[in-house]
Formats: structure tokens, C-alpha cells, sequence
């Protein structure tokens, strides 16, 4: 009984301290300092992800900070974890719509779908640096991409990575997964424009452990060409498999943009060396600002190269900071809603901004002028093949 | 459109694949068995004990210390949950066995965020680096000994598949030949009543947990072999196909468990050849095991609890 | 006065709480060899409680249990059954979803290299058990369950068998059948510490009995005498 | 009603239906994960009717419907399409065991995320979205407001309707089939049609708990309602208690409440959070916090003290 009744009590305590929880403000941007919502995902099986991209983030508010912050005010990023969870996304989401200026994130698609749209109707700009344009592009001018749509560079890049092997008969291992599939279908045209044979979409199921079957699937169709658009932990393991089967070829092999990610090159090793790689991000670039980010990323993470994510945030930090110092924004509560609407129109067309990798221009909410590569893997670095420069 | 070379392929991916399943179904109608507990996450478990292998491994850069890491860590898993799946089972009348399974995935929950936080920045592991396989032993184990076409065929697979079959078989004797077995099942079904008889409850105990243990170790041991790589969410993936197929061979059924592991392995296989695009083939897997479970709904080979 | 060695139990000044429920308050008893003691009472009287401290199950709060003149209170249950008693608990408590020679061999866990010689005493006296040896203990009818639970028993080669409730849930011809074997048993040398609301069948073929109220010891005595108490008669005969 | 508070208590009122559509053929013994798979069809069904779309770049493969259907209208076809799918697969499996039931759960649940991915109509992995307000013309503000007051009715009427059940003959006849099937069958109680008619039931509450999560996200996508949901509610019938329908009540809004209220420094930590409180509840109560004794006593409690003043409160007692 008198269990009982302490466990009844904690529990309404615990219930009452969870509906309390909101009448407190939460990341209230004032005019002492400029805090920045970023929905990431922190918990779960990927939080590997969001945690270097949140290192991204703080690395560049302290480099801010210590040059004398956003028009003289410090800037804090408050860290917000989402999960995997669309509820969760919307209600964290809803907590910034009435206080913050601009968010960063969210992270995950599933909470994308779900939360970008409510941000989107309220007139709360989303700074969605990890998707695909076509994930946000339906919510413009209200988020942004980092990144040009899909067929613009990813067919050029397929294409041009035909011609330089020179194969004809491809076929392309395909994860149903968020952005994936779309990719794929970039894929597709890339290989039609170089007049070569999609022979076989392999489907690379989510909760696949062992990738024999794949291989045998893919290399009954005699390909000489293979392209990745799947889980990048997974890659490693198909092109094992590939090769106990009498695969050589390794150029012949290209992974996505999507597959430039940590558990690749832990997972991979000198396997996959050989292999191509497509990304919009050039490791080998030397420039004073990314080899410094590069070396405190290498030195935080026992000497791994830097994710091709990893910046992205780190941008955003400082394309925020530009919007705020150049339109004059003031973080004043009682101008919000005019704020808001002038720090997105400022990210939306932004003029050459100095991003850490290139300088990049905005027209209607995407980079124009984003470089792609394509790189060939050895033991995690890569070397640089062909290159995609826009005009 | 399957031809002979390409069935054989697969039929052995499939035992490839199978021998994981039945490795980790084992290990599950095991923990029924003994203790009553319906693991929902045993694979996530299973996880825990590879990561601790790949980590004294990475330290020593030695096989067989890594192998003892996580049979040593599969059992002091036991050690620790045990109780807690115990004192939720006590009263067994009114507690519902279904219980135990909330409780698995909140100990899932907390082995993920461990793994996925903590461990090589939460990237997933290798076990065919330097450090971990100096002398590249795991990886001559995983490169094919017989190659034929589009037929490949490794040692680990070989050596996994053997394993689970003579484990499948030890476990066998053990649980209804030997008198700890039977004590081990008598505890499961009635605690009380075992501990009238004369049972020792904490030693037979230690026993079932060192039993399961060396179990779960050997099955870390084998899949970071077969796959050279974990990662935290490898548990979450294997969880819905081993309670699969633990219901549908019957639960409890070591010997169904094994049957129903490899088949639903040389099925996958076969599917996931055939596919070309969309993302159907676990779709096509479950849709079998919904067939089977309308017609034996009791499992194919009845529940042995 | 017999002789003190003929005591096999001495049970002195036992009391035993559940929380702050007490079950049991300052019990004497005694069971001599080769007899038979009948606990009469009514539900929740603290039978059961007797004998599962007894065995070791519950730890008392006070008093001293003795075996065949040790000291058996804080002992665990696994060492008493090793030391030469055992408890055929109320409901049967057979496994159901063994076999019914896995049952048996269960009885004799801590000493199973003589198991062969007791499991063929066991079959001759239960012939039906032998019958059934490899049928799943959960097929069986109530009584054979009973038997089984005995035969059971008997595998650990005790000196005392205690029996809780032997005849709750059997048909009247099924519990003169148990009653027979109880008392067979008993002529073999078994003394037998038996709790039962059937007072009356219970009392006809115990030695002594002690009747039992709220965890009191109130009456204790010859079994004939109990029988002819016209208290006790109005309380649990009916008459 | 500030936007976060109106989206948790519509979540935690959608949430504590769907945890009373697992609790229902609980109720005698059944782990029926098909509401899940309910969830998503209605949902979708919701989203192809009510007029949400798909994202531009892949619009001009899809067929537009142009369907502006009323949300009452959606909410209805939901409902009576996912109760009639519950319906017809209760007819194979009415008397199956609780685990014989957890496949065809697990299997529909595949089954209708993989028609999602791969029907370009339904937006495949992008999913729908722009679904349009309840009512329209309303501001977002009062949509939400709107929406708590909707979801409420619904746990209201559907909490009343499970109490009346629950109080009943049938009610009795479903715990008496989880206590002893056996025993249940030889009482005269059908199981068949028992399992049939609380399966149906979850069905459809899965059917309306979807059409309102999709009308609350106002989107809807593959990844939306997953195995992840499974666990969610799983652990929250458990937590709660699974004797009784008032377990979901309590503990959905804390295990749900919990993870939104951690401060930023604990973000990192909430699933352990979660975990530990969930570990840690089931230890103490390992029926759940709310349990049939438990219910009976804060019953006495309140009564003596109701009627103490008029001085019976003993003879009630």
C-alpha cells in the first residue's frame, strides 16, 4: 500500500513536472546572445551522424565567438535531439515557433517530412544543410538546400565516370531508403546519357546483415560496372563480396555521394581501395580555414578524414552569421516575424558566400555553382579523378 | 531464369545467411527455455558482446583473448539482467511473460546508445584492421576456399554453419539428457516448485547463465567472423527475423529453430536474386511466414515450452 | 514417554510473519518415527507455512526446527531434501510440461547415481507411473498427478515425507486410494507430516494430530481423542 | 494553448488510443500488431483523399486523385476500412495464440511499407504531405486547438466504450480466455469470435488513431509509423499496466512527456532516460503501474472518504 502510494505520487510529480516542462521559454533569441535551435539527431543507432555534425557546428560558433561573434553578440547553438521520431520532430519543432529566429536541421528525413512543413506555415526558416533538394524544395522559400537537385550533377558525374572506364553495362545496387532512391534514378539518366545499359537494379534490403545473394543477383547480369546508391556500412561488405567471386575491376566500381560517410572507410579499409567515389566535397582541397578544420576534426576523432557532411553545418553557422551582420538583423523579440522573412530572403539568394570548400551563390534557396568530384579511394583518402565546375 | 550455377550460389548464401539465424535463434529459445524470458533483443546483446571482442581485440590484437571477451561478456550480460528478468518473473501467476520482452528492448535500448555513443565514435566496427587482425587470421578465414563461378564458399561460412548445427545438437543433449538441463527446466517452468523439489536455485542458476553465456559468446564470435563488421543497429535488424522465426518453427524448438533458420535463409537468398528494383524482398519473407503461421499456428514444429 | 531419539522433528516455538502479516506464532510440534501427524485446520491457519519453514522455504522470525537432532532452521531448502525430508506441496506442484520420468528424477536431483534402483521401487509401486513414464506430466489425471508428486518425493530417499493437502480437488474414491498409500508408505517406516481439511479421513488413519487456528498450536493429541473431541467435531465434522 | 502543449496532448491522446488498440485483444492474450499496419493504410487512405500531395519532383508521374474529401468523411473511411481488413484477417486468426498473431502483425507491417515505398501515387519514400486543415479556413493555431479537442472526443468516447466493455460479460470472457484458454473454452466461451471481435476493434482504432496522427503531422511518409511505434506502445501498455485500461493513461503522457522535457545538456542521455525509467517501473510493478488490486483500493479509498462524513463509511468497507 504504502508502495503504492509513493509510486502514485512520483508519478503525478513526474507528470506534472512533464506538462510544466513548456512554461518555460526555450531558446529564446534575444539581443545578448544569439542562440541557434539545431534539431539533430543525438540518440539511436545514428547518432554517430549527428554528432559529428554537431561538431561542425560548434567548431564554427567558437571560432565566431573568439573573433568577436555575430554584430558583437556571442552565438550558442542549442543542441536539440529529434531522434528518428516525426512526433517527437513536430513537438520539438513547435517549441522554437514562436521564439526563434532560425533552426538548423532537422536531421533525419523521417522528421524532415514531418517538421519542415509545420516551420514552413509558421514562417520559421529551416537551414535543412543534409538532404536533398527534393526532400525541401516543396517547402521553399522556407528551407534551404545545400545542395543543386539531384539529376543537375549527379547525371553528368555517372556519365563522365562511364566514359573515363569505359563500360557499357552497368548495374546499380539501390537502398529504398529516403533520398536514396532518387539518387538512383539520377543514376539512371547519367547512365542513359552516356549510352550504356541499366541492366538490374539490385534491391539492397534495410535490414540486410549478409550480401552474398546481392552480389550473385547483380553478377549474374555480367556488368561491367557498378554503381552504390545504398548504406555506406553496407558497401564495403558487397564489394567483398564481389570480389570472392572474381570481381577485379575496382574502378569499375562507384559509390554515391550518400556512401562518402565514416562507417564506409571504418568498415572498408584497403578493401575497397580503387574504387570511385562522387561527392561535393574536396578533402585534398588546401585552403588556411578547411586544412585547420580538417586537423581538429582529425585530432577529436583519433585521425579519421573528415565526413563530407561534416562542414555543412559549420557553413551554416557562418551563412547565418552573414545573413544576420549583412540584412541588420537585431534580434529584437518584437520584430521577429519581419526578421525571420528578411534573414531568409538574404540565405535564399545569398551572393558568394564564402563557404569552407568553395564560394557559393544561392538562387532560389539552392547553390548554383557546387562543384562535384569524383575521387578514386586509397586506404580513406581519396584521389581526385574528374571534377564538375559549374559556371 | 535460375539456372544451376546461380541456385547453388544462393542455396549456399542462403546457409550463409541461415547459420546466423539459427545461431541467434538458438540462443533466444534458449533464454526461453532456461529462464522464460522472451529476449526480444537477444541479437542487440548478442551486439554488445562482439563490440566487447572488437574491443579487447583492438587492444591485444589477440583471437583468442577476443573470443573469451565475449563469451566472458555474454555471460556477465546474463549476470546482470538475469536478476532483473527474475524478480519481474517471481510471480509468475500474475506477471505476464510478455513482461520480460519490455524489459529486453529497454536493455536493447541501452546496449545501442552504449555502442552507437561510446564506441569508435559510434561508426561501426571493423574486425579486419591491423590492429584488430594482426595476423590476418580473420581475414584468411573469410576469403573463399572454393570458387566456381558465381559459387563462393569461405571457411567461415563453413565453420559457422558446423558450429550452429553441433551447438543446436550440444544444447540438445544438454537441456533433456543431463540432470542440470532438466533442473535448468524445471526452474523455467515453476521456481517455487523447483526450489520444493530440492533444486538449488542460485547454483543451477550460474549455470543456466554460464550455459547461455558461453551460448551468446560463441555466436558474437562467429557472426563478427561471418560478417566482419558490427554496427549498433545490427541488432535491431536481426530482432523481427529471429522472433519469426522462433514462432513460426515453434517457440522453445531448438530442433525446428534450426530447420526453419536455414530454410528462411535459402529463401531469402533465392528472393533477393530474383528482385530487380523495389524493396520486397523482406516483404516476401514475412508474407511466407504469415502462409505457414495461418496454417500452423502453433509453429511448424510445436511449441516446446 | 517415548524416547527422545524416537523424535525425527522437533519443531519449538516457531514463529514466521509474511511482511507484517505473522503466519505463524510460537508453534511446538513433534513427529516421531513411523508415525503419521495430521495438521488439521481451516484455510489460511498457517499449515502450509509449518511445513514450508519446516523445509526451509520461509526464514523464521524465532523458534528452532530440528531433524533427527540437528539444527535444521536456517538451512537451506536443497540441503534439508539432501538431509532426508521432503514436501509434496498442496496442488501437486508436478512440472507439466516435462515428462513424467523427468518428474521423477527431478526428486532424486542431488543424488542421481542411485536414481535406476529408486525409479524401479517407484514404478512397482505405482505401476500406472511406469505406464506413463514418457507422457508429458500436464496429460496426467488428477490423482496420477498426486502420485506422481509422491513418487516423487520418495526418489530423494527421505525419512520424513510431508504432505500438504494431499486430497484438495480428487474424487472421494481417488483420495481413499492416496490415503492407502500414505499409509502403506507409513508402514514401510516413512513418517509422514500430512496437512487436511478432510479432518475426518485424515484423523482415522494419523497416529497424532495437532488442530491448528490463526497460526496457534490450540489442541494437540492422539488421534482418536481429536477425533472424539466434540469441539473439534462441531468445528471440522460438522457434527 | 501554445503550439508545443496542443501537439503533445493531441500526440499523447493519439498515442493512449493506440496503445488501448494493443491493449484490446491483449485483453485475452493476443499480441496483435496489425494496428500498426491500420495506422499506415488509413493514413495514407487519409492523405490520397483528403487532397495532400506529393513532393514536386515526382509529380508528374503521379496520378492526382483531386480529392478534397472532409476530414469527417476521411476519418470514416479509415476507419471502416482498416475495421474491415482487421475484420477479415480476424476470421484466419480469431483463436490464434498471442505469438501466432505478433507475425501477421509484423507481416502486414512490411507488407504496406513496401507498397508505400514503391507506389509512385503515395510518393514513395518522400510520402504525402500539404494535408489540408480540419476545417477549412481555420488558422493553424485553431486547427491545433481544434485537433486536442477532436483527439480528446475520441479517447473520451473510445475509454468510455473500452470501460463499458470491459465491465461487461464479454469483457469478463476475453480475461478469463487470458487467464486459462483451456478453461475458458469449456466455460462455452467462443474464442474465436472473441479474438474476432477485439481484433476488429483494434483494427479500427488503429484506422482512426492513423487518420489523426496524419491530420496532426499533416504529413505522412514511409518512415512515419514503424516497428519503432511497436515498442513505443508496447513499452507504455506494459509500463502502465496491461490488467486494466487506465494504464495507457498514465503512463503514455509521462514515457512520452519525458523525452521532451530533458534540458539540453541531457539530450544525449534520453533514450538511456527512457530505458532506465522503463527497466526501473517494471521492477517495482512488474504488472505495470496501474493493476486490477491497485484500482480496487484507490476505489475503497475514495469511497470511504466520500461517504465517511455520513457516517457508513464502515459498513462499506
Amino acid at each position: 500500500m504504502n508502495k503504492n502510494k509513493k509510486l502514485i505520487l512520483i508519478c503525478v510529480m513526474l507528470l506534472v513536472v512533464s506538462l510544466s516542462g513548456w512554461s518555460r521559454p526555450s531558446a529564446e533569441t534575444g539581443v545578448e546572445e544569439w542562440q541557434i535551435p539545431f534539431l539533430n539527431i543525438l540518440t539511436g543507432p545514428i547518432a554517430s551522424i549527428g554528432g559529428y555534425l554537431q561538431w561542425g557546428a560548434e567548431r564554427a560558433a567558437e571560432e565566431i565567438n573568439a573573433a568577436g561573434g555575430i554584430a558583437g553578440k556571442p552565438v550558442r547553438i542549442v543542441s536539440i535531439d529529434t531522434g528518428m521520431e516525426p512526433a517527437g520532430g513536430i513537438t520539438e519543432m513547435s517549441k522554437l515557433l514562436d521564439s526563434a529566429l532560425v533552426v538548423m536541421g532537422p536531421v533525419p528525413e523521417p522528421v524532415i517530412l514531418a517538421a519542415v512543413p509545420l516551420a514552413a506555415e509558421e514562417g520559421l526558416y529551416s537551414f535543412t544543410a543534409t538532404t536533398s533538394y527534393e526532400y525541401v524544395a516543396d517547402f521553399y522559400p522556407w528551407a534551404i538546400s545545400w545542395f543543386p537537385p539531384t539529376t543537375e550533377r549527379l547525371a553528368p558525374i555517372i556519365s563522365g565516370w562511364l566514359n573515363h572506364i569505359g563500360a557499357s553495362r552497368v548495374v546499380q545496387f539501390v537502398e529504398n531508403y529516403g533520398v536514396w532512391a532518387g539518387m538512383a534514378k539520377a543514376h539512371e539518366q547519367g547512365v542513359a546519357d552516356a549510352g550504356a545499359t541499366l541492366l538490374r537494379q539490385v534491391d539492397v534490403s534495410t535490414d540486410a546483415v549478409t550480401f552474398g545473394p546481392l552480389a550473385v543477383n547483380a553478377l549474374q547480369q555480367n556488368p561491367d560496372a557498378i554503381i552504390f546508391a545504398c548504406n555506406p556500412q553496407k558497401i564495403p561488405s558487397i564489394i567483398n563480396e564481389l570480389k570472392s567471386r572474381g570481381w577485379t575491376r575496382m574502378s569499375n566500381l562507384l559509390i554515391f555521394s550518400s556512401g562518402d560517410a565514416p562507417e564506409l572507410y571504418s568498415v572498408g579499409g584497403s578493401n575497397i581501395n580503387g574504387a570511385m567515389i562522387y561527392n561535393y566535397v574536396d578533402p585534398g582541397l588546401s585552403s588556411p580555414r578547411w586544412d585547420a578544420f580538417r586537423a581538429a576534426y582529425k585530432a577529436a576523432y583519433n585521425g579519421s578524414e573528415p565526413p563530407s557532411l561534416s562542414p555543412n553545418y559549420y557553413d551554416a553557422v557562418y551563412m547565418i552569421k552573414s545573413a544576420i551582420e549583412g540584412a541588420g538583423i537585431t534580434g529584437d523579440p518584437s520584430r521577429l516575424a519581419a526578421e525571420r522573412i528578411l534573414l531568409r530572403d538574404y540565405c535564399n539568394e545569398i551572393q558568394n558566400f564564402e563557404g569552407i570548400q568553395f564560394t557559393w551563390s544561392n538562387n532560389h534557396g539552392y547553390p548554383k555553382n557546387k562543384p562535384l568530384y569524383l575521387f578514386e579511394i586509397q586506404n580513406g583518402a581519396k584521389i581526385k579523378v574528374l571534377e564538375i565546375i559549374p559556371e | 531464369m535460375l539456372n544451376i550455377e546461380i541456385l547453388i550460389a544462393q542455396i549456399v548464401n542462403g546457409l550463409s545467411l541461415g547459420s546466423i539465424y539459427v545461431l541467434l535463434v538458438t540462443g533466444f529459445n534458449l533464454l526461453l527455455l532456461v529462464a522464460m524470458i522472451i529476449h526480444f533483443s537477444f541479437p542487440v546483446i548478442i551486439v554488445f558482446s562482439i563490440y566487447m571482442s572488437w574491443i579487447v581485440m583492438n587492444l591485444t590484437g589477440s583471437l583468442a583473448l577476443g573470443i573469451l571477451a565475449a563469451v566472458a561478456s555474454a555471460i556477465l550480460v546474463n549476470m546482470v539482467s538475469a536478476p532483473i528478468f527474475q524478480h519481474i518473473m517471481r510471480k509468475r501467476g500474475s506477471v505476464d511473460i510478455n513482461a520480460t520482452m519490455v524489459i529486453s528492448m529497454g536493455m536493447g535500448m541501452l546496449i545501442t546508445e552504449w555502442t552507437s555513443h561510446a564506441i569508435n565514435n559510434g561508426f561501426p566496427i571493423s574486425f579486419e584492421t591491423e590492429a584488430v587482425d594482426p595476423h590476418g587470421w580473420l581475414r584468411a578465414t573469410r576469403a573463399p576456399f572454393i570458387r566456381a563461378g558465381l559459387v563462393s564458399i569461405s571457411y567461415s561460412q563453413v565453420l559457422t554453419l558446423l558450429t550452429g548445427i553441433i551447438l543446436v545438437a550440444a544444447l540438445f543433449w544438454v537441456l533433456y539428457k543431463t540432470k542440470a538441463g532438466r533442473a535448468f527446466r524445471a526452474i523455467a517452468e515453476n521456481p517455487d516448485g523447483a526450489r520444493l523439489v530440492g533444486i538449488p536455485l542460485l547454483k543451477t542458476g550460474v549455470q543456466s547463465y554460464i550455459l547461455t553465456g558461453i551460448l551468446g559468446g560463441l555466436t558474437a564470435a562467429l557472426m563478427a567472423l561471418l560478417l566482419g563488421q558490427a554496427s549498433p543497429d545490427l541488432g535491431d535488424q536481426l530482432g523481427h527475423k529471429v522472433l519469426g522465426i522462433s514462432i513460426i518453427a515453434g517457440l522453445g524448438n531448438l530442433g525446428g529453430g534450426l530447420v526453419i533458420a536455414l530454410l528462411l535463409g535459402i529463401v531469402e537468398a533465392i528472393v533477393q536474386g530474383v528482385f530487380s528494383g523495389g524493396s520486397w524482398s523482406n516483404t516476401v519473407a514475412f508474407l511466407l511466414m504469415l502462409v505457414i503461421v495461418l496454417a500452423k499456428p502453433r509453429g511448424v514444429f510445436g511449441i516446446k515450452l | 514417554m517415548e524416547q527422545k531419539d524416537d523424535i525425527i522433528l522437533q519443531v519449538r516455538d516457531l514463529s514466521v510473519s509474511y511482511g507484517h502479516i505473522k503466519a505463524l506464532r510460537e508453534v511446538n510440534l513433534e513427529v516421531r518415527k513411523g508415525e503419521i501427524v495430521v495438521l488439521v485446520g481451516s484455510n489460511g491457519a498457517g499449515k502450509t507455512s509449518i511445513m514450508e519453514t519446516i523445509l526451509g522455504v520461509n526464514t523464521p522470525d524465532a523458534g528452532q526446527v530440528t531433524f533427527e537432532g540437528r539444527d535444521i532452521t536456517k538451512n537451506p531448502v536443497d540441503k534439508n531434501v539432501r538431509g532426508g525430508m521432503t514436501l509434496v506441496p498442496e496442488g501437486r506442484g508436478v512440472f507439466a510440461t516435462m515428462s513424467v520420468l523427468d518428474n521423477l528424477l527431478l526428486g532424486a536431483h542431488h543424488e542421481l547415481k542411485t536414481a535406476g534402483k529408486k525409479l524401479n521401487f517407484v514404478f512397482e509401486s505405482f505401476p500406472v507411473l511406469g505406464v506413463r513414464k514418457n507422457q508429458l506430466a500436464g496429460t496426467l489425471s488428477g490423482g496420477e498427478r498426486q502420485m506422481l508428486a509422491i513418487a516423487r518425493a520418495l526418489m530423494s530417499t527421505p525419512r520424513m515425507i510431508m504432505v500438504d493437502e494431499p486430497s484438495i480437488g480428487l474424487a472421494p474414491i481417488v483420495v481413499n486410494s492416496i490415503f492407502d498409500i500414505l499409509v502403506n508408505l507409513n508402514k514401510e517406516g516413512y513418517s509422514i507430516l500430512l496437512s487436511e481439511q478432510n479432518v475426518y479421513k485424515a484423523l482415522k488413519c494419523a497416529h497424532r494430530g495437532y488442530v491448528l487456528e490463526t497460526g496457534r498450536v490450540i489442541k494437540e493429541g492422539r488421534a482418536e481423542d481429536l477425533l472424539n473431541d466434540p469441539a473439534i467435531r462441531e468445528a471440522y465434522l460438522g457434527a | 494553448m501554445s503550439a508545443t502543449l496542443s501537439n503533445y496532448l493531441t500526440i499523447t491522446a493519439i498515442f493512449i488510443l493506440c496503445t488501448w488498440a494493443i491493449y484490446l485483444p491483449y485483453r485475452m492474450g493476443q499480441l496483435h500488431f496489425m494496428m500498426i499496419a491500420n495506422m499506415v493504410i488509413s493514413a495514407y487512405l487519409g492523405a490520397l483523399f483528403s487532397g495532400a500531395v506529393v513532393s514536386g519532383s515526382q509529380v508528374q508521374e503521379a496520378i492526382n486523385l483531386n480529392l478534397h474529401w472532409p476530414f469527417i468523411l476521411t476519418l470514416i473511411l479509415g476507419v471502416v476500412v482498416s475495421g474491415l481488413l482487421g475484420y477479415l484477417i480476424s476470421l484466419a486468426i480469431g483463436d490464434a495464440p498471442c505469438f501466432a498473431v505478433v507475425i501477421v502483425g509484423f507481416a502486414f507491417m512490411y507488407l504496406t511499407k513496401a507498397i508505400a515505398e514503391n507506389t509512385t501515387a503515395l510518393g514513395r519514400t518522400f510520402g504525402m504531405f500539404r494535408v489540408p486543415r480540419i476545417v477549412e479556413g481555420l488558422s493553424n493555431s485553431q486547427n491545433r486547438l481544434f485537433l486536442v479537442c477532436v483527439c480528446f472526443f475520441f479517447v473520451l468516447l473510445v475509454g468510455f466504450w473500452i470501460y463499458r466493455f470491459d465491465k461487461s460479460k464479454l469483457g469478463r470472457a476475453a480475461s478469463s480466455v487470458f487467464v486459462d484458454r483451456d478453461l475458458a473454452v469449456s466455460l462455452g466461451i467462443n474464442v474465436k469470435k472473441m479474438g474476432s471481435l477485439l481484433q476488429t476493434a483494434s483494427s479500427a482504432l488503429g484506422g482512426l488513431a492513423g487518420v489523426l496522427y496524419l491530420y496532426t503531422l499533416r504529413a505522412i511518409s514511409p518512415s512515419f509509423i514503424t516497428f519503432h511505434n511497436v515498442g513505443l506502445f508496447m513499452t507504455m501498455l506494459f509500463v502502465g499496466g496491461y490488467t486494466t485500461q487506465w494504464g495507457p493513461l498514465l503512463a503514455v503522457p509521462i514515457l512520452w512527456g519525458i523525452p521532451l522535457i530533458m534540458p539540453e545538456s541531457l539530450q544525449v542521455w534520453k533514450n538511456v532516460f527512457y530505458a532506465v525509467i522503463l527497466i526501473g517501473i517494471l521492477m517495482l510493478k512488474p504488472e505495470g503501474v496501474i493493476t486490477r488490486p491497485l484500482l480496487r483500493r484507490l476505489n475503497n479509498l475514495v469511497f470511504k472518504r466520500r461517504l465517511k462524513p455520513a457516517g457508513s463509511g464502515k459498513n462499506l468497507s
